[in-house]
């Protein structure tokens, strides 16, 4: 595959005040700028893939344990939240199509809905685990207690530890895509005050663009945790 | 800062373009990033180096008289943690990799510079956090952060030096990242993927491993800091976790991260050979394949550190047999850099010194590690000096070897002045008897079965003699590692001006001025020649004096 | 990439098709499948996740291959980390 | 030979024999390897230096010596990769008579308990000529049994058993040591193992009067209450325990796996993680109620329960086993 970009090098270089020096070409840059944003999403991937390797340890070992554990949590927030999401990924993808139409106002409309759902997404994790906390559902504690017994065998109790160990991967999993979620509302924020500013056109909208990706991985990842954590084992 | 700084009549290069500290610590430029990286790299090999020297010392005797047991522990940790995350990891790709790719490929700069910058910031964040806890006590959680100890048992600085080994992989991934984008993006017309020379092919491999790899260690050291704040039981085997999850977690990153080091190495190694046998390398496509072999099989062979930690038998047999697999490509090159020789023009300068050297060590390491893949060896030699020796083969006498190589082959490019040839040869030759005389009695002491990480051993006073020997051969290697941080900085001063291209090399880099410009090209160059074209360029490796 | 724009109507249609899927995974879980429950629950989320990577991350449209060699690449190397793993717990009760 | 070269580990078990067979075997190969290399970087760095008027010929490659330098190699390793399977196997399978020690690793501690009820701390007597499997577990963190005058090693990790076995050859006393880093004093986790004639062990077990681990178990399988739901003549509320071990057990959720030392701990710390098929998870958990110790004397104990026997008898025994030396 050579296609070495710097080769149609022209004068439309320089036009863009964003256009860095040691690019030949702005589309160079931008290629340059996706390719990293993809890579860099590869060690999101990763990342989280050592704790769905983890999950996928334990929830073989601790099958029953597992689905117990899993119905003690809010599948109607869960769900919610996941509805939540999937329409802030609409939001975003609206608002880079705004950015590439050069729709400026609706752009930083889009983002701020963005924003909000990133928000409400939070605000409905908290309430979540507010609730762990009340109901004494956090490992770790001396009052851990998880009151369910084993789906499809109803004299059988719940292991203590194997349900901490399932609440510990559902804090560390879901804590680590929450703090990816606060980046992201973070990144937004930024974007939206430039946006407003009249920084991107629809010649330069890379860091939207980047930052969509972004999000929507983050988005991915929830798709995933939902049934994981959520359903397992749900019917009667 | 003003930029007109240069006097008249002299060329301004990147080194005196702009002076100051802030010209320094804001730069974006690629070269001085690599010096500053530089800096920090050679700091903490000096400081990792310190504590060896004291494991030596202490190991001259069969009873732990000169440290106290915990000392000793903290010692053989902190050693572990500075000389892999904070020189193996970043040496060749941070100094020289960042330095020279971009100018072997064509372009001005890394895709990134400002990430590059970046990730020196979070290189020295996390130094920092590394003086930070070797100052406030130390740790002794031994490099691997076992658990259930490093969660449960220690009381020493656990959580800083997780922090720390967190951060500095977020550096080695943003370099990666930089890499891969920069090689796939920035090359110049006519830089095509075969024209690539193979220390570019090295850091793209390395790169993969460190954008797939890192990502993996820094989760598991994540959850070793949570485990040990909140008392999860992810890897506690008291609540129902498995510890040795935490173990496959932390070689799935850290047997790859060995490749991390070695693979750049093996880049620097075919560019010295090629130049000083002034010939074509042997198998340029093989060369190629096989980096790339390497990163990608690296990543199937974790669990053979594990062995006897507890695993199922058939995942044992599993990984053994791959093990064997990444042993092939190795092979490959080793017999392919000797075939380089073949019928050359060869001169014996320091990076060629070096270089045989790197040749020799990392045979012996490799085949070494056939003998720790080989399953009923593996039960009687693992986590003893059999494994030490091992991988100080592959890390000192291979990665140590090749980064002497490559900052004396590139010295007068980043520097503009030449090194004195003969104290170099010296310092190679001290190194090399040095380096032998420290770690070949050290697989012997493993076979007869001295563990690793022990700080008493007056049960078996047998092991005193070739303790004695390592000891003597460490202070040896000191003096030879010493000297060349003598003379570079003496030539920086007082070397000869470097020509363009001291050594009539092939490539890019010695097409530019001795130091380079800040933008490395004047105009975008047009490549229309293959890697290492020795047979068109004319003249031999200038004579030293 | 991504000089193509997609139209509002395709993204509604895709954003519809995720809610679909969501509220189709919550009333299979309900349903008794056996083994099949994390069959589907796993094969719904992984058609929403192409959606997602195809349509609103613009994969589908982009002009080059490298950005679907990278995703391939990062799915491969977390599947020999799970793999590989569970080939160790797998067979750990096997004598 | 070997036995009094300098440097080389004592050899006593009959795994050392074999270690040693393929470690002599792959220092050849891979010696041989290694002087092929080092003589043609030596011999082409001589022959091929720089010469007035001699210019370097290139060369491009050749596919058919890289596929010869590939090929060949790979099948040398996979001889090394079987060799080290077949002997790897072997280590990880005791046989099945073997006597058995109990091993509880701490910090920083060994401690050992044999069939008969002796006791020992960081030194093991075991008989000439008699397979020896070593049950053991950790108390705190993962340590490592290594000895290395047996070739072998395995670590000792908290919360389950891990097994190893040997068969020693040679009386003699011999290192112990903790091959995994375990803390402060890991390198005062040493001991030894005393390897003695039959006759010299029939002696020393005498010595203690102590009585078996199987009977201590048995006790306290009564002192617990075990004995009230787990019975041999009726059917009771608990599966019945005689003839158990290493039998195929089926489980409520429809597995079925061999009842090892693993199973019975797991099923006395955490009865509800496997079911039997047809009994109701009604037995409370032990865990954290009986130490590692008594632990093990129930294993022993429900391990002793053969089906032709009723009584325990401390059947796998060191002194009971047949004694032939070699």
């Amino acid at each position: 595959m050579h296609n070495s970009p710097a080769a149609t090098a022209t004068h439309e270089a320089h036009q863009n005040p964003a256009h860095l020096h040691h690019f030949a070409t702005a589309q160079q840059q931008k290629d340059a700028a996706s390719l990293g944003m993809w890579l860099f999403l590869v060690t999101e991937v990763m990342f989280f893939g050592g704790m769905f390797c983890a999950y996928l340890v334990y929830r073989y070992w601790y099958f029953g344990d597992f689905g117990a554990a899993s119905k003690s949590l809010a599948i109607e927030l869960g769900a919610v939240n996941t509805a939540v999401l999937i329409c802030s990924s609409l939001t975003v993808a609206m608002a880079v199509r705004c950015a590439q139409v050069g729709k400026q106002k609706a752009m930083v409309v889009y983002l701020l809905l963005t924003i909000a759902l990133g928000l409400a997404f939070l605000g409905i994790k908290g309430i979540e685990y507010r609730e762990k906390f009340v109901q004494h559902h956090v490992p770790g504690q001396a009052s851990f207690h998880l009151d369910e017994h084993i789906p499809g065998h109803p004299d059988t109790p719940v292991n203590q530890q194997h349900a901490q160990v399932y609440f510990s991967l559902y804090f560390a999993m879901t804590g680590m895509h929450a703090l990816h979620m606060i980046i992201g509302v973070g990144l937004f924020a930024f974007l939206t005050y430039q946006a407003w500013k009249g920084a991107y056109s629809p010649e330069y909208y890379t860091p939207v663009e980047n930052a969509v990706l972004y999000w929507h991985f983050v988005d991915i990842v929830w798709i995933y945790l939902f049934p994981l954590l959520y359903l397992i084992d749900r019917h009667p | 800062m003003a930029t007109a700084v240069v006097e008249p009549g002299e060329r301004e290069t990147y080194l005196n373009r702009e002076y100051g500290i802030k010209s320094w610590l804001l730069t974006v430029d690629h070269k001085r990033i690599a010096l500053l990286y530089l800096a920090g790299i050679t700091f903490f090999f000096f400081i990792g180096g310190f504590f060896a020297l004291l494991i030596r010392l202490e190991l001259l005797t069969p009873a732990g008289d000169l440290v106290q047991a915990d000392t000793y522990n903290k010692l053989f940790t902190m050693h572990g943690q500075v000389m892999i995350f904070f020189f193996l990891i970043p040496a060749v790709p941070a100094v020289l990799g960042n330095f020279l790719i971009p100018i072997m490929i064509g372009a001005k700069d890394l895709a990134f510079p400002r990430i590059n910058l970046l990730s020196w910031y979070l290189y020295i964040i996390a130094g920092a956090l590394m003086l930070y806890t070797i100052l406030a006590g130390g740790v002794d959680t031994g490099w691997t952060f076992y658990v259930p100890l490093s969660t449960e048992f220690l009381k020493t600085n656990v959580i800083t030096a997780a922090v720390a080994v967190f951060i500095s992989g977020f550096s080695s991934i943003f370099t990666g990242l930089n890499f891969i984008v920069t090689i796939h993006r920035m090359r110049a017309p006519g830089m095509t993927w075969n024209r690539l020379p193979l220390f570019v092919w090295a850091h793209y491999a390395t790169s993969i491993i460190q954008v797939l790899g890192t990502p993996v260690v820094a989760i598991a050291i994540v959850l070793v800091a949570l485990e040990r704040l909140f008392h999860l039981g992810i890897f506690n085997p008291t609540l129902g976790g498995d510890p040795l999850l935490f173990q496959h977690l932390f070689w799935f990153y850290s047997h790859p991260a060995v490749y991390i080091m070695i693979v750049p190495g093996m880049g620097i190694v075919s560019e010295v050979v090629c130049c000083f046998s002034r010939k074509r390398i042997f198998g340029y496509q093989a060369m190629a394949m096989a980096l790339l072999g390497i990163a990608v099989v690296g990543f199937l062979v974790w669990a053979h550190h594990m062995f006897v930690a507890g695993i199922s038998v058939y995942a044992a047999l599993i990984f053994s047999l791959l093990s064997y697999f990444v042993a092939v490509p190795s092979a490959i090159k080793v017999f392919n850099w000797t075939s380089t020789m073949y019928k050359g023009s060869i001169t014996y300068q320091t990076p060629m010194l070096y270089a045989f050297g790197f040749i020799g060590l990392f045979t012996i390491g490799g085949l070494t590690g056939l003998f720790l893949a080989a399953l009923g060896i593996d039960i009687h030699v693992t986590d003893t000096y059999f494994v030490v020796a091992h991988f100080h083969y592959i890390m000192v006498g291979g990665m140590v070897m090749a980064y002497m190589a490559g900052m004396h082959f590139w010295w007068p490019k980043i520097s503009g002045r030449m090194y004195p040839e003969g104290w170099g040869r010296l310092a190679a030759l001290i190194v090399f008897i040095g380096f032998n005389l420290t770690f070949f009695p050290q697989f012997i002491l493993g076979y007869m079965g001295m563990p690793r990480r022990y700080w008493d051993y007056s049960r078996a006073p047998e092991f005193q003699i070739l303790n004695v020997l390592s000891t003597a051969g460490a202070t040896i290697l000191a003096v030879g590692y010493l000297l060349p941080m003598v003379y570079f900085l003496w030539s920086m001063r007082y070397g000869k001006p470097a020509p363009d291209n001291p050594w009539n090399a092939a490539g890019l880099e010695w097409t530019i001025p001795s130091p380079p410009s800040t933008f490395n090209f004047d105009e975008q160059p047009v490549v229309t020649w293959e890697a290492y074209n020795y047979d068109e360029i004319k003249g031999e490796v200038p004579v030293a004096q | 990439m991504s000089e193509h724009i997609s139209s509002v109507k395709l993204y509604v249609g895709i954003w519809l098709a995720l809610l679909a899927g969501t509220s189709l995974t919550v009333f299979a879980a309900f349903v008794d499948l056996g083994p099949f429950n994390t069959i589907v629950a796993l094969s719904i989320a992984t058609i929403k996740a192409i959606l997602v990577v195809l349509f609103f991350m613009h994969v589908k449209y982009a002009h080059e291959k490298m950005t679907k060699l990278v995703i391939v690449t990062a799915i491969f190397f977390l599947f020999i980390l799970l793999a590989l793993s569970m080939a160790d717990y797998g067979t750990r009760l096997w004598s | 030979m070997l036995q009094n070269m300098p440097f080389w580990p004592a050899r006593a078990s009959a795994a050392a024999n074999n270690v040693d067979a393929l470690f002599i075997f792959l220092v050849v190969v891979s010696g041989l390897m290694t002087a092929l290399i080092f003589t043609m970087v030596v011999y082409f760095a001589v022959r091929y230096r720089r010469q007035a008027g001699r210019r370097a010929e290139q060369i491009d490659g050749s596919h058919a010596l890289e596929i010869t330098w590939s090929v060949i190699p790979f099948c040398v390793f996979m001889v090394f990769f079987a060799w080290g399977a077949v002997i790897y196997f072997r280590q990880r399978t005791p046989p099945q008579d073997s006597a058995e020690v109990y091993t509880v690793a701490k910090q920083w501690m060994w401690k050992f308990e044999h069939m008969e009820g002796q006791r020992e701390i960081n030194e093991l007597h075991v008989p000439v000529g008699r397979d020896v499997k070593m049950i053991m577990t950790s108390q705190d963190v993962i340590h490592s049994f290594f000895v290395p005058a047996f070739r072998i090693k395995q670590d000792v990790l908290p919360g389950r058993y891990t097994v190893t076995w040997f068969h020693a050859t040679k009386p003699g006393t011999y290192h112990l040591f903790c091959a995994e880093y375990c803390g402060t004093s890991h390198s005062g986790m040493v001991g030894s193992v005393v390897v003695m004639e039959p006759k010299d062990y029939e002696a020393w077990l005498t010595g203690g009067g102590n009585q078996p681990l199987a009977v201590t178990g048995e006790r306290l399988f009564s002192e617990l209450g075990c004995i009230t739901c787990h019975r041999s003549d009726t059917p009771g509320r608990g599966p019945n325990l005689v003839g158990v071990f290493g039998k195929p057990v089926m489980l409520e959720d429809g597995r079925t796996l061999t009842a090892d030392e693993n199973y019975l701990r797991e099923s006395i710390v955490d009865p509800s993680a496997k079911i039997v098929r047809g009994f109701k998870p009604i037995m409370p958990t032990f865990q954290g109620q009986i130490s590692d110790e008594q632990l093990n004397a129930l294993v022993a104990y429900v391990k002793s329960l053969g089906p032709s026997q009723s009584m325990p008898t401390g059947g796998k025994s060191m002194a009971a086993a047949p004694t032939e030396t070699q």
